[in-house]
């Protein structure tokens, strides 16, 4: 176990080639490195309570083949999410069906759910809109509801892949809870009432 | 070492302004350094003149440039008569305003960065003094700017918040006038450097340069500067604005910061386009130059401020109102000499037009401080300046009410005081013009200068009969008046009459000071751009 | 010595033609910014500009060759970012910074 | 988001750092690099609110209610502006010192170092440094002051 | 190979565009706001990390081309974030969806 | 001389004066940063403006090397000072319009006393 | 032979000098600092009597860059008013010393009282036009302060301000006619002067160099405001009655030998230089249009000091009609009576102030017989208000006899109108000694039951009084003594040629003689049907308000008064649109017509020639613009400012300046940040505007636009041109000098750091500025 500022700034020390650009000789590289740490110690030093817990190298390690696996899963569903939305916005006519489903999630770190969430929001028809703590659950809005278990597929595999990489609690091995589309124990939507934010001038429906 | 010395005035601001920082947390000996910062900038700035300008030995100008790059490619800070003069005004009102502060404000709220703010104010001034650059010269406006915004809005009140609004709204249209100008000329002269848009500027041709866009963009700095100096119409910010800044930062900014919109319009207009070929020709205007375009527009400004801000200031209902709009009608006095230099030919009246116009200035920056910072003895004495809750001072607090006399006084042109000296060299520059030129506009200017004078007269007296005589009202009868405070009236006063009786030197540096500005090819020379051509 | 102009020339072309669309595409997205009609449209148009912002940088460092431009354009992402969550935020809690009392 | 803050603030400091010492010679330089470190500062605040640098970050409690003036991290951004100020304005007298124009600046190259081979020491940076520090703590300062209305 | 490079650049360029303009064209031509958003939060990203890339290609594989990396990590980090917020406050601020679509569940947490 | 450039211009400053004649406070503040904007376009025009290439960028491939023609880097570089300048005159209006507004009541500049 | 300095200086600076140790002298002896004053009063009448005879001008450099210095010049004129203020000075302070025994203020009281007086022998000494604008205005700022004595009464302040405004203003006209006159000097002594006493050697060039100059008609019109204002000279006589609120022995000083002969003195003195015919019709008009003026409301008054105030300017009017006419006899009668009315006028006031003081009132009405109680009193009344009123054998009578000879030659010369002269001047003189009658009536008769009882004035109180009497009666035996003595070298100061002066009753009937007779008998005829004539007087000033005294200055001020509100609330109506509007149309027009002036407003125009890409930027720009100015909500507003940014920074990366489009994000941003902060403690307010308004502020954006877009057109340099050598320069030194190759950032830390230095301390200002304002906002001055 070493402490996570000290891996921070090393990462930072790397961080700091790439934003550099050093040109890729060995001199540059070691000498870019240096101020790099000499740079990323101190302000992971000063940021250190964000990254108060240990880690655990070779956990982290072992995590490496999962996130690229994950990695493959995502940049796949990109690719395909992104044809989809252009064929769904160059097309004539209308090709959505937007619904919103709720997925309860098994990740519970905030690196974890953070990472699920934006994987959702990068690929295909999914966009979070929220995520509920007390459920830890994701609000997902899809641009075609009309599937919702090949929607929720990646989500899971990610899923799993996740709860390794982060470590959490949680196993693959867990069955996932059930997502649901606005289901019937739930409160009708209900408008936020937030009278201090000034809205639009004109009637033009905006709440 | 003269050279050196140039600079000085401003490292003593930049240190004083550091030190105060860092004082922050003691503030009886931030106090006490407000008043040394204060005191060393006089001294810097008596070093300056008298080893510059004054010493008979002295070489009468000399340029610093800041990092060590030739003109024009750095900065140049040039003290010659002209800034000598303008920068003496500056140190005698900011020591004695910084004195009357710690005296006069609360303690607590001289905590609030005031001493600071007050000391950027005078880095500001300073440093629109001194520089030689246009766009530089923007710069240290800002500074200044800045430091009297939040003076304006300094105290909590709808009022002051109100006038702070309009005087930041007005000079940030003013700041973006005075970037088109300034840029424009970078567009047009190649160059920033005032000495070095001055050669381009007399030799157009050698330059390649097109001058003939500088008169339009020189007027939109005359905007800027005309809103500076509170000129008609660009005054509006001056009542409010006075009205509700600490008094003593009043007396800086009627005694001081007025002055920077004059002194810019003399060094730009006369220093910088002065040999300039370009311009309108208008009758009764000698010359085709951007001078012989300022002449007409300076002398309506001039005489509008003198006829707005004095009717203005005859019925109001606090001391400080009427001396805002005093104020109004005093640079209108300083204005309307440096038109009538603008419309001569070059020679004598436009010399003495120009004499006139700051020793107007000098008198105006004595006796203005001196009854603003009456005023605010006579409020911390009986908490209030409202004419309606005054009466009998003159008995209560002699010596206080005999300042406030003087200085009225002055403002009326009673010789012997300063204001006199100023009060005549513009009537005679006036009559001169009179004299001199054809037409009706030296009538005209000095049947306006008589009706502003008589206007002194009427809110002046109205002042002195309403508060200082009369029967005593409570606020008087319980007033304490602080002696302190009113020796640093005192030194004033005695700065005017000691001015007026020794006028004789002070005439002499005034000269001086509007030869400086006329001497165009002595201050290219003293500069001594290089590179345009070779480089 | 030719092909490497010709290259440059070639993706200097390509940039060109980007950073002319991309440039239309900010006026496009202007008109959702200014229509709205909800604020989220707004602030969803703004945050799409941004990035096109980004995009434009990265062209531009294309276009001259200039490498440094695309550090201004990682400032950007950041910027873009920034703007966005607070005006979100802005919209959805009224209050950006949030205080215990 | 606040994950995402999480992960950001430090990266945009770094890349903060970056542009300051590389200003001299790429774009960057003491202001943007001051407000770029704002930016990622203010990046906490809008994630966790006013008092978390002081609690979270600087591990210093906040005693609720306090006046913004009292909070420890604003009186650092003061100290930190003063400094950027003195520094600047050190910078520039220093030059007096060598018998040079205020605000003269130079740079020697150091020759034969390690890994680098030659590095360039600018007095600018100095400069650059001052203004840096004066940016990141007016803009802090005008920050917390006004975001705890 | 320069040429493979620059042909590979090009086309990077070329798909970057494309997908900006779709994102763009989505953001005027779908119905509502949350709608918007996946036409902005993907293509955009795609599109601009294309072109990103195209600095890698143009610029890499060191210099310039390593800081193109740390642009596409950026966005692939803030894009979603940003949307997440944006839609967050649509939904908080009562923007109303689509036909019969609803919310699933209560709103008011943290 | 660019037309267009100046169209911008002065759009810029017509639209910044008209907004500076506004009742509404706010309008006023982004009247000041409307012109401010304009008169920094202003500023970079001055040097002219011309299509970007790698040699126009005032920033040197290198020590030592032949230096080209770039654009004026006089102009930006005061741009930049009157950016940040701006920028502290803007932040002041803000924090002087939140006072404004407290104190005063009232949004209308045009009721104030 | 030549003065000496050293006393003239001494008699000028002696009361100054005084006046300073007045609060001390006050402090030891109280009450009695009269006789100090008195004894100051006494040596310079000694000092200024030692010059007698001599003439010469001595001097100190005062000025000496301006040639002004403080020069004296002794000759008849002067001296006689230096002995003349000296000596009614002497007595006023004797008077003083039991008259204002019970009052608080007397250290102010004497000390201004010395300044007066000093004043007054400063103007009679001055020979530098300057010192001569020093004391003349010395001399009203003290009678300020002495009109003003009671400053707790309305009535004094009114007055006394009053007073301040009509001298001082018209002093400043003087101040104009003496630049005027050292213009002249330029050529007429051969450099620029304002030395009097070389004017009046040089009287001929110094006048053809005046009327070279077109300035001869102004200088004289300047001249006689500043000296009618001085000498209340209709229109400008107003403020005399007023300023009887003054202390009787001020009013007396005052009337008699200082303030209001300051002009006429002048007048007297400038006679030898401006003389001619512009200056006859000028100042005999005046002159005698405000003797008749003020004998007419002398006539009407009610009170003893009124009558004698309306009587000083008529006395006056007679004096400078006397200078005004171009014979020697006008230069006599001027010189004469400013002599007489010196002597018999003080007299009256004190006489006045005795009969105040023991009887109570100063009502003319229903006091009589008054010789029975103050006896001594009553027969200096009689010799001075005889001789007032210009009865043979008394003094006024020779010199008023002089003046109808000098009307009556003129008229005879200039013939036509002119004749009109001796007719008014009749007129005036038969007005004098009707209310010389009524003056003097209330002496004689039986004393009425009304007035209770009447005190024995002190023996302090009536001596002065009666030193005048016999003084009076001494000129009034033996003229030509008088005229010996003093007068005629000051009437040869005052005329061209040195006259031979012989004043006598008259042996044979000339037509001045047959005037007098004509003014006396009329005088007496008109007396018993006194109360019709003062009731038909009464109805043509209640008729015509313009001649009631202060109805010019009661309109005119309180016109002025209410302009002042009125700018207030106009000009400075508070609201930010109007001064916005002012600011840029005005700076519009200047910079249009500037442009207009030199280039015609035709810029060359090359075309649209920036990139697309730019001008799609750009054009998002100004649609952003055009969004913040239509923005529905705030938010809105502020989203679309911000696209503004965004798009500028664009720009600036299109431009090829990296640094900057970094700069305007990272602060564009943060203003984001910062208005949405302060968004969110503000408000909705959206303002209805009126489309009128909005049009009219449209039609102004567009014009400041087009200023804008001339400004680009006209200065932005042409396409493809150079750079300039400046940016050449920075760009090849910035490596070999600057030490670094972006050649902004060394323009900014190292070549122009004096700029990123002020800029440094704006921000640090904003900082502090905006702790300020959070700080400050519940604190007022004190706490
Ligand atoms: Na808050
Ligand atoms: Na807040």
């Amino acid at each position: 176990m070493i402490r996570r500022w000290l891996v921070a700034g090393v990462a930072f020390g790397v961080l700091w080639l790439f934003v550099r650009g050093v040109e890729l000789t060995v001199d540059a590289v070691a000498g870019e490195f240096l101020i790099g740490i000499a740079v990323g110690l101190p302000v992971a030093y000063l940021f250190r309570r964000l990254y108060s817990e240990g880690i655990d190298l070779g956990a982290a390690v072992q995590s490496i083949p999962y996130a690229v696996l994950y990695a493959i899963v995502f940049v796949r569903e990109i690719v395909v999410a992104n044809f989809d939305v252009a064929y769904r916005v160059l097309a004539p006519g209308d090709q959505i069906e937007p619904q919103v489903i709720f997925v309860p999630l098994r990740v519970e770190t905030d690196l974890g759910v953070t990472t699920i969430a934006n994987s959702i929001t990068i690929t295909p028809g999914t966009l979070t809109l929220d995520h509920d703590q007390e459920e830890n659950a994701l609000y997902v809005h899809v641009i075609d509801g009309r599937d919702v278990g090949a929607i929720v597929d990646p989500i899971r595999t990610w899923e799993d892949y996740a709860l390794v990489i982060f470590d959490e609690e949680r196993s693959p091995a867990d069955p996932a809870p059930a997502v649901s589309v606005h289901p019937e124990d739930r409160n009708p939507p209900r408008p936020a009432d937030h009278p201090e934010v000034p809205d639009e001038g004109g009637g033009d429906g905006g709440r | 070492m003269t050279d050196q010395l140039v600079a000085a005035p401003m490292l003593v601001v930049l240190t004083t302004i550091v030190a105060l920082l860092g004082l922050r947390r003691w503030p009886r000996v931030q106090r006490s350094a407000s008043v040394g910062g204060g005191l060393a900038y006089a001294l810097a700035v008596g070093a300056v003149a008298w080893s510059v300008v004054l010493a008979p030995d002295a070489p009468g100008a000399a340029a610093y440039q800041v990092g060590g790059w030739v003109a024009p490619f750095g900065v140049t800070l040039v003290v010659d008569a002209l800034s000598a003069f303008m920068l003496a005004i500056a140190a005698a009102v900011g020591l004695s305003a910084a004195v009357f502060s710690v005296l006069y404000v609360d303690r607590a709220n001289q905590r609030v960065f005031y001493h600071v703010l007050f000391h950027c104010l005078l880095l500001g001034v300073t440093g629109a003094f001194l520089t030689g650059d246009l766009f530089n010269l923007f710069v240290w406006f800002e500074v200044m700017l800045l430091a009297s915004y939040v003076f304006v809005a300094f105290y909590g009140g709808p009022e002051h918040t109100a006038a702070g609004f309009r005087y930041l709204v007005l000079n940030v249209v003013g700041s973006a006038l005075l970037l088109l100008s300034v840029g424009g000329l970078y567009a047009v002269t190649g160059t920033l450097n005032m000495a070095d848009v001055s050669r381009r500027m007399a030799a157009p041709g050698a330059y390649g340069v097109d001058p003939a866009p500088a008169v339009g963009l020189a007027a939109l700095a005359l905007v800027t500067f005309g809103l500076k100096a509170g000129l008609v119409p660009f005054q509006f910010w001056v009542p409010g604005a006075y009205r509700s800044a600490p008094l003593p930062v009043t007396a800086m900014l009627a005694g001081v910061t007025k002055k920077v919109g004059m002194y810019a319009i003399v060094r730009v207009y006369f220093t910088v386009f002065g040999g300039a070929t370009v311009g309108p020709s208008i009758a009764g205007v000698a010359g085709s130059s951007p001078l012989s375009f300022l002449a007409p527009v300076l002398l309506a400004m001039g005489i509008a401020s003198i006829l707005v801000g004095g009717v203005g200031a005859v019925v109001r209902d606090t001391i400080e109102e009427t001396l805002a709009y005093s104020s109004v009608a005093q640079i209108g006095f300083v204005a309307v000499p440096v038109g009538l230099a603008a419309a001569a030919p070059p020679g004598s009246l436009r010399r003495l037009g120009l004499a006139a116009a700051l020793v107007y200035a000098l008198h105006h920056a004595l006796a203005k401080p001196l009854l603003f910072l009456a005023t605010a003895a006579i409020r911390s004495a009986t908490g209030t300046n409202r004419l309606a809750d005054l009466g009998g001072l003159g008995g209560r607090a002699p010596v206080l009410s005999a300042c406030f006399f003087l200085a009225s006084l002055s403002l009326v042109g009673i010789p012997p005081l300063t204001g006199f000296f100023g009060k005549f060299l513009v009537f005679d520059a006036a009559a001169r013009r009179f004299a001199t030129a054809p037409g009706p506009l030296g009538a005209i200017v000095l049947i306006a200068l008589l009706a502003g004078a008589v206007l002194t007269i009427l809110y002046t007296t109205r002042i002195w009969t309403a508060s200082f005589w009369g029967e005593r009202t409570p606020a008087v009868e319980d007033a304490g008046v602080d002696p302190r405070q009113t020796a640093v009236l005192a030194a004033l006063a005695l700065a005017i009459v000691g001015v007026g009786i020794w006028f004789d030197p002070v005439f002499e540096f005034a000269g001086a000071a509007a030869d400086a500005a006329l001497d165009r090819e002595g201050y290219v020379d003293l500069v001594a751009p290089t590179g345009g051509e070779d480089a | 010595m030719a092909t490497v102009a010709a290259e440059a020339g070639l993706l200097n072309a390509a940039a060109d033609v980007g950073l002319v669309v991309v440039s239309g595409l900010c006026v496009l997205c202007s008109y959702r910014a200014i229509r709205g009609p909800t604020v989220p449209d707004r602030v969803v148009a703004l945050d799409t500009i941004a990035t096109n912002v980004v995009a434009i940088a990265v062209l531009f460092a294309l276009k001259t060759g200039r490498g440094l431009f695309v550090t201004v354009s990682l400032v950007l992402a950041i910027i873009g970012f920034l703007s966005t969550v607070i005006v979100a935020k802005f919209v959805t809690e009224g209050d950006i910074i949030e205080r215990r009392e | 988001m606040k994950t995402t803050a999480r992960i950001m603030v430090p990266i945009i400091l770094v890349l903060a750092i970056s542009l300051l010492l590389q200003g001299h010679n790429l774009p960057g330089g003491g202001f943007i690099a001051g407000v770029l470190t704002t930016v990622a500062f203010a990046l906490v605040y809008v994630a966790y609110g006013l008092d978390y640098l002081d609690a979270g970050v600087l591990g210093r409690d906040v005693e609720p209610g306090r006046g913004i003036f009292e909070h420890r991290s604003v009186t650092a951004f003061r100290r930190t502006f003063i400094l950027g100020l003195a520094i600047a304005v050190a910078s520039g007298l220093g030059a007096l010192a060598f018998d040079e124009p205020f605000l003269s600046q130079t740079f020697v190259i150091v020759e034969s170092i390690p890994i680098y081979h030659e590095i360039e020491v600018a007095s600018a940076l100095a400069f650059d440094l001052g203004v840096y520090c004066v940016v990141v703590g007016v803009l802090l300062t005008i920050l917390s002051v006004v975001g705890a209305e | 190979m320069v040429a493979v490079r620059a042909a590979i650049a090009v086309g990077l360029v070329a798909v970057g565009c494309f997908f900006l303009a779709v994102g763009t064209l989505g953001l005027l031509r779908l119905p509502n706001v949350y709608n918007r958003m996946h036409a902005t939060s993907k293509p955009t990203t795609l599109g601009t990390a294309s072109i990103f890339l195209a600095g890698f290609v143009r610029f890499g594989p060191g210099g310039a081309g390593l800081t193109s990396l740390v642009g596409i990590a950026f966005l692939f980090l803030t894009v979603p974030t940003g949307a997440h917020m944006i839609s967050r406050s649509a939904q908080r601020t009562g923007v109303p969806f689509l036909g019969n679509v609803t919310w699933p569940g209560k709103s008011d947490d943290e | 001389m660019s037309v267009a450039l100046a169209f911008v211009v002065g759009g810029l400053f017509g639209l910044g004066t008209f907004l500076l004649l506004r009742r509404d406070l706010v309008r006023v503040v982004w009247g000041v940063a409307v012109v401010s904007q304009a008169a920094n376009v202003y500023l970079i025009s001055m040097g002219g403006v011309a299509p970007g290439t790698h040699d126009s960028v005032p920033v040197l491939a290198g020590h030592g090397e032949p230096v080209p023609e770039t654009t004026d880097p006089l102009v930006q570089a005061l741009v930049l000072t009157a950016i940040v300048i701006s920028f502290g005159t803007t932040a002041f209006a803000l924090a002087l319009t939140y006072r404004a507004y407290e104190e005063n009541e009232t949004m209308d500049v045009q009721e104030w006393q | 032979m030549a003065p000496e300095l050293a006393l003239v200086a001494t008699a000028v600076a002696l009361p100054f000098v005084a006046s300073g140790a007045t609060p001390l002298v006050y402090r030891l002896v109280g009450a009695r600092t009269g006789y100090f004053g008195a004894a100051v009063a006494i040596a310079c009448f000694a000092l200024a009597g030692s010059q007698l005879g001599r003439r010469g001008a001595v001097g100190v450099p005062w000025v000496p860059s301006m040639d002004v210095s403080l020069r004296f010049y002794v000759d008849g004129w002067a001296v006689l008013f230096a002995l003349l203020a000296s000596a009614i000075g002497a007595l006023v302070f004797v008077y003083s010393a039991s008259y204002m025994a019970d009052e608080h203020t007397l250290a102010r009281y004497y000390a201004t009282l010395l300044a007066f007086m000093g004043s007054i022998l400063g103007v009679a000494f001055a020979a530098d036009l300057l010192a001569v604008f020093l004391f003349w205005e010395l001399t009203s700022l003290c009678s300020f302060v002495l009109i003003g004595h009671h400053t707790d009464e309305a009535d004094s302040r009114y007055a006394a301000r009053m007073a301040m405004i009509v001298t001082v203003g018209g002093g400043l006209f003087l101040l104009v006619g003496i630049a005027f006159l050292s213009i002249a000097a330029t050529e007429a002594l051969g450099a620029r002067s304002f030395d009097l006493a070389a004017m009046l050697a040089n009287a001929d060039a110094m006048e053809s160099s005046l009327r070279e100059l077109g300035l001869f008609v102004p200088t004289l019109a300047v001249v006689a405001v500043a000296a009618g204002a001085k000498s209340a000279q209709v229109p400008l006589h107003f403020w005399l009655p007023n300023a009887m609120a003054a202390p009787t022995p001020v009013s007396a000083f005052l009337h008699s030998a200082t303030m209001v002969k300051v002009g006429v003195y002048f007048v007297g003195r400038l006679r030898p230089l401006l003389g001619g015919d512009e200056w006859m019709v000028l100042f005999a008009t005046v002159g005698l249009a405000t003797m008749t003026a003020g004998a007419a409301l002398a006539v009407v008054a009610t009170d003893i000091k009124e009558l004698l105030a309306y009587s000083t300017a008529s006395h006056l009017g007679l004096m400078v009609a006397g200078f005004g006419f171009q014979s020697v006899y006008g230069a006599e009668a001027g010189a004469f009576h400013l002599f007489n009315h010196a002597l018999f006028k003080a007299a009256l006031f004190l006489v006045a102030g005795i009969v105040a003081h023991e009887v109570g009132t100063r009502r003319l009405a229903g006091l009589s017989g008054l010789w029975r109680d103050l006896p001594v009193t009553a027969a200096v009344a009689g010799v001075t208000g005889l001789s007032m009123a210009g009865i043979p054998p008394f003094s006024g009578f020779y010199s008023k006899e002089l003046l109808f000879e000098a009307a009556y030659e003129a008229a005879h010369a200039a013939g036509g109108l002119a004749w009109l002269y001796p007719a008014v001047a009749v007129f005036a003189s038969v007005l004098t000694v009707l209310y010389s009658l009524r003056l003097l009536a209330i002496f004689v008769g039986e004393r009425p039951g009304a007035v209770a009882s009447v005190h024995r004035p002190s023996a302090a109180l009536v001596a002065p009084p009666a030193v005048l009497g016999v003084a009076t009666a001494v000129v009034s035996v033996a003229p030509q003594l008088a005229v010996d003595a003093v007068v005629e070298a000051a009437i040869g100061a005052t005329a061209a040629e040195s006259p031979d002066v012989h004043v006598g009753l008259p042996t044979h009937l000339t037509p001045p003689v047959a005037m007098s007779a004509v003014t006396i008998v009329a005088g007496a005829a008109a007396y018993p049907v006194l109360g019709r004539l003062q009731r038909a007087i009464g109805a043509v000033v209640g008729a015509t308000p313009i001649a009631r005294p202060n109805w010019w200055y009661d309109r005119l001020l309180s016109g002025t008064e209410a302009a002042g509100p009125r700018v207030a609330r106009t000009v400075h109506n508070g609201l930010l649109r109007t001064y916005v509007v002012w600011v840029l149309a005005a700076a519009s027009a200047l910079a249009l017509a500037g442009y207009a002036a030199t280039t015609g407003l035709v810029p060359a125009v090359e075309g649209v020639r920036v990139t697309p890409g730019i001008t799609l930027v750009l054009l998002v720009a100004v649609v952003a613009a055009v969004a913040v100015v239509s923005a529905p909500s705030h938010v809105v507003g502020v989203l679309a400012l911000s696209i503004l940014g965004f798009m500028v920074a664009i720009f600036y990366i299109l431009a090829s300046a990296p640094d900057l489009a970094l700069t305007q994000l990272v602060v564009e941003t943060l203003v984001l940040l910062i208005f949405l902060l302060v968004l969110e403690q503000l408000p909705a307010f959206y303002a209805d505007t009126d489309r009128l308004v909005a049009a009219r502020d449209a039609v102004l954006s567009v014009v400041v636009g087009a200023t804008a877009f001339l400004t680009v057109m006209l200065a932005s340099p042409d396409i493809g041109a150079e750079p300039t050598a400046i940016a050449r320069f920075y760009a090849t030194e910035a490596v070999p000098a600057g030490g670094g190759t972006n050649v902004v950032n060394v323009i900014l830390v190292d070549f122009r750091g004096f700029d990123t230095l002020g800029e440094l301390f704006v921000v640090s200002i904003a900082a502090m500025s905006v702790v300020v304002l959070i700080a400050m906002r519940n604190r007022g001055e004190t706490r």
